[in-house]
């Protein structure tokens, strides 16, 4: 199965995976983005990711069906955490089953590009002495259309 | 008409608020909405700004109809 | 802290990417490689996986090395199973932690090559009617002195 | 001087066992020890075999010494 989620419990990476997996596949790639305790020196106390939720799943699944169109995969799952974040918790996790590995590399590491590109989530570093929304380092999305 | 326009992250915290209504005239562009925001919401100006229109991307050119809903925000920042 | 490991128990993913992650490191990429149902179409009922285990540990070492000194990244983990494994089970877990996740994807898909192409361990496949050592597809390594 | 020698996966299948134990002439190469296993396990014919010695993968000209461990096995399938 895919799927494209949003949370704001814990995320078990082992459980993402595992969703993933048909019979006929042998290996999971998966990205596991975590808080990270210093960002340019800065030391962070906790992170909290907000979403525009509706948008955000409809990206999500976009990313989905542009990356089982353009890999070889069997499946991808997507998960996000929301809310506040402690030090070295999971923020992220993006698994991709695949025949061949390869594929699965491939698609992971599109994936995990694409959706801090373009699904409208956004993160806020908590210091000891303030907090900073961070802005997106990628280009926005071309619109089509439009 | 009037229009919904959300906030999120950076921008919900310059508009210190999470949502706003704009009244524009009907088949006003995305440009029409912003701007008139912004005059309203000082704190927007200097920051990058994308936009959507009921959930999708949406250029500053696009037409809006009646019941939208719009959205500003910053580069997004997932991951 | 890296580790290269042989085990009879099973494998939690979780637990081998979280003790890849240092501090200031923003990724891990783990790739999950599991027990099939098919094999060219034929059914297998569970595998059973035999290492020369001194030698086996030494070569998963000799890996962790390579990949760091030729990659930038800051962890490597490698847990291999042993012994009688069940369909859907994880045979092998790759995790690898890196500041930026580039080095991280193309670490672990190195890692999973060699690890195939050197790690003295081998599989058999038991079917309804038999059983089959399986020979690997790779070039054996290439010895240094001799 | 006497060599062990150690079968894994389709080798430990073929031998009918997991280790054997040969005699040769000191400083032997692993070709001559190979062979003369080869001589009394007919079943490792038709296998392409790898070795190694002292657990580092060795090729058929090294040459070995009392007490080392050589291993006789199949291209590696794990993962």
């Amino acid at each position: 199965m895919d799927f494209g989620e949003l949370t704001t419990d814990p995320i078990d990476i082992t459980s993402v995976a595992r969703r993933v997996v048909p019979p006929e596949c042998g290996a999971t790639v998966t990205l596991d983005g975590y808080v990270r305790k210093f960002t340019s020196g800065r030391e962070t106390l906790h992170l909290f990711y907000e979403a525009y939720e509706p948008m955000a799943l409809k990206e999500m699944q976009k990313l989905i069906e542009q990356a089982k169109n353009d890999f070889e995969i069997s499946n991808v799952g997507i998960v996000h955490r929301l809310g506040k974040l402690e030090i070295g918790e999971t923020s992220v996790v993006i698994s991709v089953a695949a025949p061949h590995r390869k594929a699965a590399f491939a698609a992971c590491e599109w994936l995990i590009r694409e959706l801090k590109r373009t699904v409208p989530i956004w993160k806020k570093e908590v210091y000891a002495d303030g907090e900073v929304w961070v802005d997106g380092e990628s280009e926005p999305p071309a619109v089509a259309g439009g | 008409m009037s229009v919904r326009v959300l906030f999120f992250g950076a921008t919900a915290a310059a508009a210190g608020k999470r949502e706003t209504y704009v009244e524009v005239a009907d088949s006003s562009k995305v440009a029409v909405v912003t701007d008139l925001v912004i005059k309203h919401h000082p704190n927007l100006e200097g920051h990058k700004l994308l936009f959507s229109v009921n959930q999708e991307y949406a250029e500053q050119d696009a037409s809006i109809s009646d019941g939208d809903e719009l959205a500003i925000f910053t580069a997004v920042s997932g991951g």
